[in-house]
């Protein structure tokens, strides 16, 4: 897995993903606002979301998936998906609460999927790259 | 309702298996198994939001378990006071399960639970065009601060994973 | 009776692994099982012979629904299992490293 | 209402160190001091504002909604006497660990980190309900362990390890009690749950859920059966994390919860009363022999939290009101000695590059920032007269004879005996020169990490003056009254509500 991932995977991988890719992060999307009349939610969609990401990851390779998203949009966009969450549950209420059933499930999505995919890269990649070095 | 007492069989089976098996990578599957059963579990239970979620977070922590153990194997040995030690561990579960199954002569028996607490959402919901998904409707509304909490738990996992995940712990030249 | 008896085996077989072996990701799936045990014990706690699962219809008043408090406990909980599972599996990883084995009785540095 | 804050501050605080990671590390220190600062002055605020509410109880409803459906946030006396002194610590600790925590990378990690645990803490000590309380729990325990592995070494890995391991059986066992609970009374608001359990009477379940609780909570708190864990991880963590985790941690999801559920939700019976002076006793007795033959400061200090938290929780289960009163002045007087001496010990770590005893010597003379609150932490730990924890000790022993319970009694002040016993040895060494001197290269002392300790051990000296009548009544007698009161916690929250 590791040697694959560094370069990406072949070409049928690399079409295949690119076809599905957009499929699979609507899905999470829908399941995700859906959560307030069906099963789902933020969570589950979220994890959905992760594992797109981590599909694209292993089709592609770090460098290239890491290249799309940096580190550091990574933890912009988690850090602003939690204080987002903070304030939807401590804003003023009751007026405002309806609010909550946007805000919440795509803050809490937001968290979900790039913290999996950020404790992805952390664990399955890292430690194989930097053992080399070692 | 026989469904979820075979359900249940299967599940120990499994966990059994994954917890006697030699092999990790075969005793990760089986908590794999384990898993599965309860997503089932979870549906013919009736919790539908559950069963999807226990789906993906068993996908997700079977990629990492097995990212854990692949390649790495440990013969088993047994040390000097194991069979005293595994014997007062099972004695200590028997009398877990005796109490436990007195106990249960104090709670409601199988399918007839007292709804009490839960009788007030429904008599929420259903004056208002509210959500159709209770469940979700109690996270994001009555117990959101439960829902805050549990976004808080995950974001100290990812901190704290790449806080271990760091190669160089100690700054150089300071100090 | 049978029912909450056999998810309460699971949690003693879960709680038995976490106690009595001796390699680190056998402890982890332990402690995995008895998360498992616990979150079904909820659901079964709150489930209602004929219910419905706990999801409206706009047009029509539905009663006998399970009880839908345990399930929102329970959605927290697995949130909280994976938490903990991905912690452990984490420090598990790099112990690996730093001792190459996952004995837990040669894990002991601390002692000497 | 100041409540929600005790949350949004650290978990903002901690939302925002991560978005602002790559910025100076002093806007970073001075944010983390000003959110503790800000925390505790809050924290002395809600103590004012609780002895003026009616049946000194404040409620905040969450997202707008009343328990038992919604959640509420409820600060009574005990937890705004928690919140004061976990604050108090948690302020200093910043200060210092915004020196400390110079030689490790990474800093914005371990505010993330300590903001989390902080938040979980607050969070615990404000819940009203009890599996919200059990969510907060899990964000202290989950930010500890990390915290606990911050350095990232061999020994850190190891004890992190262990600790999680303990810290998720525990877990476990308190959510499987958690759900006989609510099979047993339908409701998850622990007012709720009082209410149903004096309704139904003492049974079996609650036998079940009591042995569950005690096994968990027990666990979290360290008690005597269940310690091992805590000399690891203590010794091992970074400095200022072991002064939160003996000094807060413990305190806070061990004996604080142990206190709320058994004496005021369950209604604290005779038998659990028992369970607790046995449990009591057997940490102290336990602590203060594996104390005995340290050679590791850090270590030490630990085995000392074991047997030091066996004071109070005897005295919580002689369950009178001088005994409460002793166990809260134990309470607070052993959180603000314990984190300084942790916090000393990590300066003088720093400075010397060693934590054995035979090795360290002279403190008192090289470095006076950090030897004189050494000592004196570790003379109000000993229970040497003027200090505080001399008095909380005094009261407790006198506790045991006044309920009727000299044997106790006799036990506890042995046990303070072996207290300056084992210190004896570590205090030598802070204050004399023994052994080689040459082979010790001092180090250049830190701003931060001075101020934090001379301030802290200001606080600890004039520690006793809590026990002045003034004092006491805002700020101790509200904590002793929710303990005496017991399962009237319940009528009291629902006059709240209502």
């Amino acid at each position: 897995m590791n040697h694959q991932s560094e370069k990406g995977m072949t070409f049928i991988v690399k079409t295949v993903t690119k076809l599905t890719l957009g499929f699979i992060l609507l899905y999470g999307i829908y399941i995700t606002f859906n959560g307030h009349d069906a099963p789902g939610g933020g969570f589950a969609g979220g994890v959905i979301v992760a594992l797109a990401l981590v599909h694209v990851m292993l089709a592609f390779g770090k460098e290239a998936s890491l290249k799309l998203l940096s580190a550091r949009t990574l933890r912009l966009f988690m850090a602003t998906a939690a204080i987002l969450f903070l304030y939807g549950i401590f804003k003023g209420y009751p007026k405002a609460i309806f609010g909550n059933e946007f805000i919440l499930p795509l803050s809490e999505m937001i968290i979900v999927s790039v913290g999996l995919f950020v404790i992805f890269i952390a664990l399955v990649l890292v430690p194989k790259s930097d053992k080399r070095s070692e | 309702m026989i469904e979820i007492n075979i359900l249940l069989v299967f599940m120990i089976a499994a966990a059994l298996i994954a917890v006697q098996v030699k092999d990790l990578l075969s005793s990760v599957i089986g908590i794999g198994a384990v898993g599965i059963g309860l997503s089932m579990a979870f549906l013919v239970m009736k919790a539908p939001d559950l069963a999807i979620m226990q789906l993906v977070v068993e996908i997700l922590s079977l990629i990492i378990l097995i990212r854990a153990t692949i390649r790495k194997d440990l013969p088993f040995s047994t040390s000097g006071r194991w069979a005293f030690n595994t014997i007062s561990t099972i004695i200590f579960l028997i009398l877990f399960l005796v109490f436990a199954y007195l106990s249960f002569a104090n709670i409601h028996t199988f399918g007839n639970p007292a709804i009490k607490t839960s009788q007030e959402y429904l008599s929420h919901v259903q004056g208002k065009a509210a959500n159709l998904n209770i469940v979700e409707s109690i996270m994001l509304r009555y117990r959101a601060v439960d829902t805050l909490g549990e976004a808080s738990v995950l974001f100290a996992v990812v901190i704290g994973v790449l806080a271990i995940a760091r190669r160089a712990w100690r700054r150089d030249g300071a100090e | 009776m049978i029912t909450y008896f056999l998810c309460l085996v699971l949690f003693s077989i879960g709680l038995f692994c976490a106690v009595r072996k001796r390699n680190i990701i056998k402890i982890i799936i332990g402690i995995g099982i008895m998360e498992y045990a616990v979150n079904l014990f909820f659901i079964l706690i709150g489930y209602r012979a004929q219910g419905r699962s706990p999801i409206l219809a706009r047009d029509q008043a539905i009663t006998n629904i399970v009880d839908p408090l345990p399930q929102a406990v329970a959605l927290t909980a697995i949130v909280i299992g994976l938490a903990v599972m991905l912690m452990l599996v984490a420090l598990a990883i790099r112990i690996y490293e730093r001792y190459g084995t996952f004995d837990i009785t040669k894990i002991n540095r601390l002692k000497e | 209402m100041m409540i929600p804050f005790f949350l949004i501050l650290p978990l903002g605080n901690a939302f925002v160190t991560v978005l602002i990671a790559k910025a100076d590390e002093r806007l970073q220190d001075l944010f983390a001091i000003f959110t503790t600062l800000s925390l505790f002055i809050i924290a002395l605020f809600t103590l004012m504002s609780v002895n003026a509410a009616p049946n000194h109880l404040l409620l905040y409803r969450t997202t707008g909604f009343l328990p038992p459906e919604g959640l509420a946030l409820v600060v009574d006396g005990l937890s705004v006497f928690m919140l004061v002194t976990v604050n108090l610590v948690a302020l200093f600790v910043a200060i210092y660990s915004s020196g400390y925590m110079k030689k490790y990378t990474d800093k914005w990690k371990f505010y993330a980190l300590f903001f989390l645990m902080l938040a979980g803490i607050n969070g615990v000590l404000v819940a009203s309900d009890i599996f919200n309380l059990y969510v907060f729990m899990e964000i202290a325990a989950i930010s500890a362990y990390f915290l606990v592995a911050f350095g990232t070494e061999a020994d850190e890995l190891e004890a992190s390890f262990k600790y999680a391991i303990m810290g998720s059986v525990a877990s476990c066992f308190i959510l499987l009690g958690i759900a006989f609970l609510y099979a047993h009374t339908s409701t998850l608001n622990m007012a709720g749950i009082a209410r149903a359990i004096a309704a139904s009477g003492a049974t079996r379940v609650l036998q079940l859920v009591s042995v569950l609780f005690l096994m968990g909570f027990g666990l979290k708190a360290a008690l005597a059966p269940f310690h091992a864990w805590l000399a690891y991880a203590h010794s091992s963590a970074p400095a200022p994390v072991s002064a939160m985790l003996s000094g807060v941690l413990i305190k806070a999801l061990g004996i604080y919860a142990i206190a709320r559920i058994f004496f005021s939700i369950f209604g604290a019976s005779v038998q659990i009363c028992q369970i607790l002076i046995a449990l009591g006793v057997l940490s102290m007795i336990i602590g203060a022999v594996l104390a005995f033959g340290q050679t590791d400061i850090k270590r030490l200090f630990a085995y000392s939290t074991v047997s030091q938290i066996g004071y109070v929780v005897l005295a919580l289960g002689v369950a009178t009101p001088l005994a409460f009163l002793g166990a809260l002045v134990h309470i607070f007087n052993h959180s603000i000695s314990k984190s300084l001496l942790f916090l000393t010990s990590g300066s003088i770590e720093r400075l010397m590059g060693t934590r054995q005893i035979d090795k360290i010597s002279g403190v008192i003379r090289r470095a006076p920032a950090t030897g004189y609150p050494a000592l004196f932490s570790a003379l109000s730990i000993c229970g040497v007269p003027p200090m505080g924890g001399f008095w909380a000790k005094l009261i407790i022993i006198f506790a045991c004879v006044q309920s009727g319970h000299p044997i106790l009694a006799l036990i506890a002040a042995l046990v303070g005996v072996m207290t300056l016993a084992y210190y004896f040895k570590p205090m030598t060494c802070v204050l004399f020169d023994v052994g080689t001197d040459a082979s010790i290269v001092m180090k250049k002392a830190c701003i931060a990490i001075n101020t934090a300790m001379v301030s802290l051990a200001v606080v600890v000296v004039i520690a006793p003056f809590i026990l002045m009548p003034g004092i006491r009544k805002i700020f101790i007698d509200g904590a002793v009254a929710v303990l005496m009161n017991g399962t009237s916690y319940a009528n009291i929250v629902f006059g709240a509500i209502r």
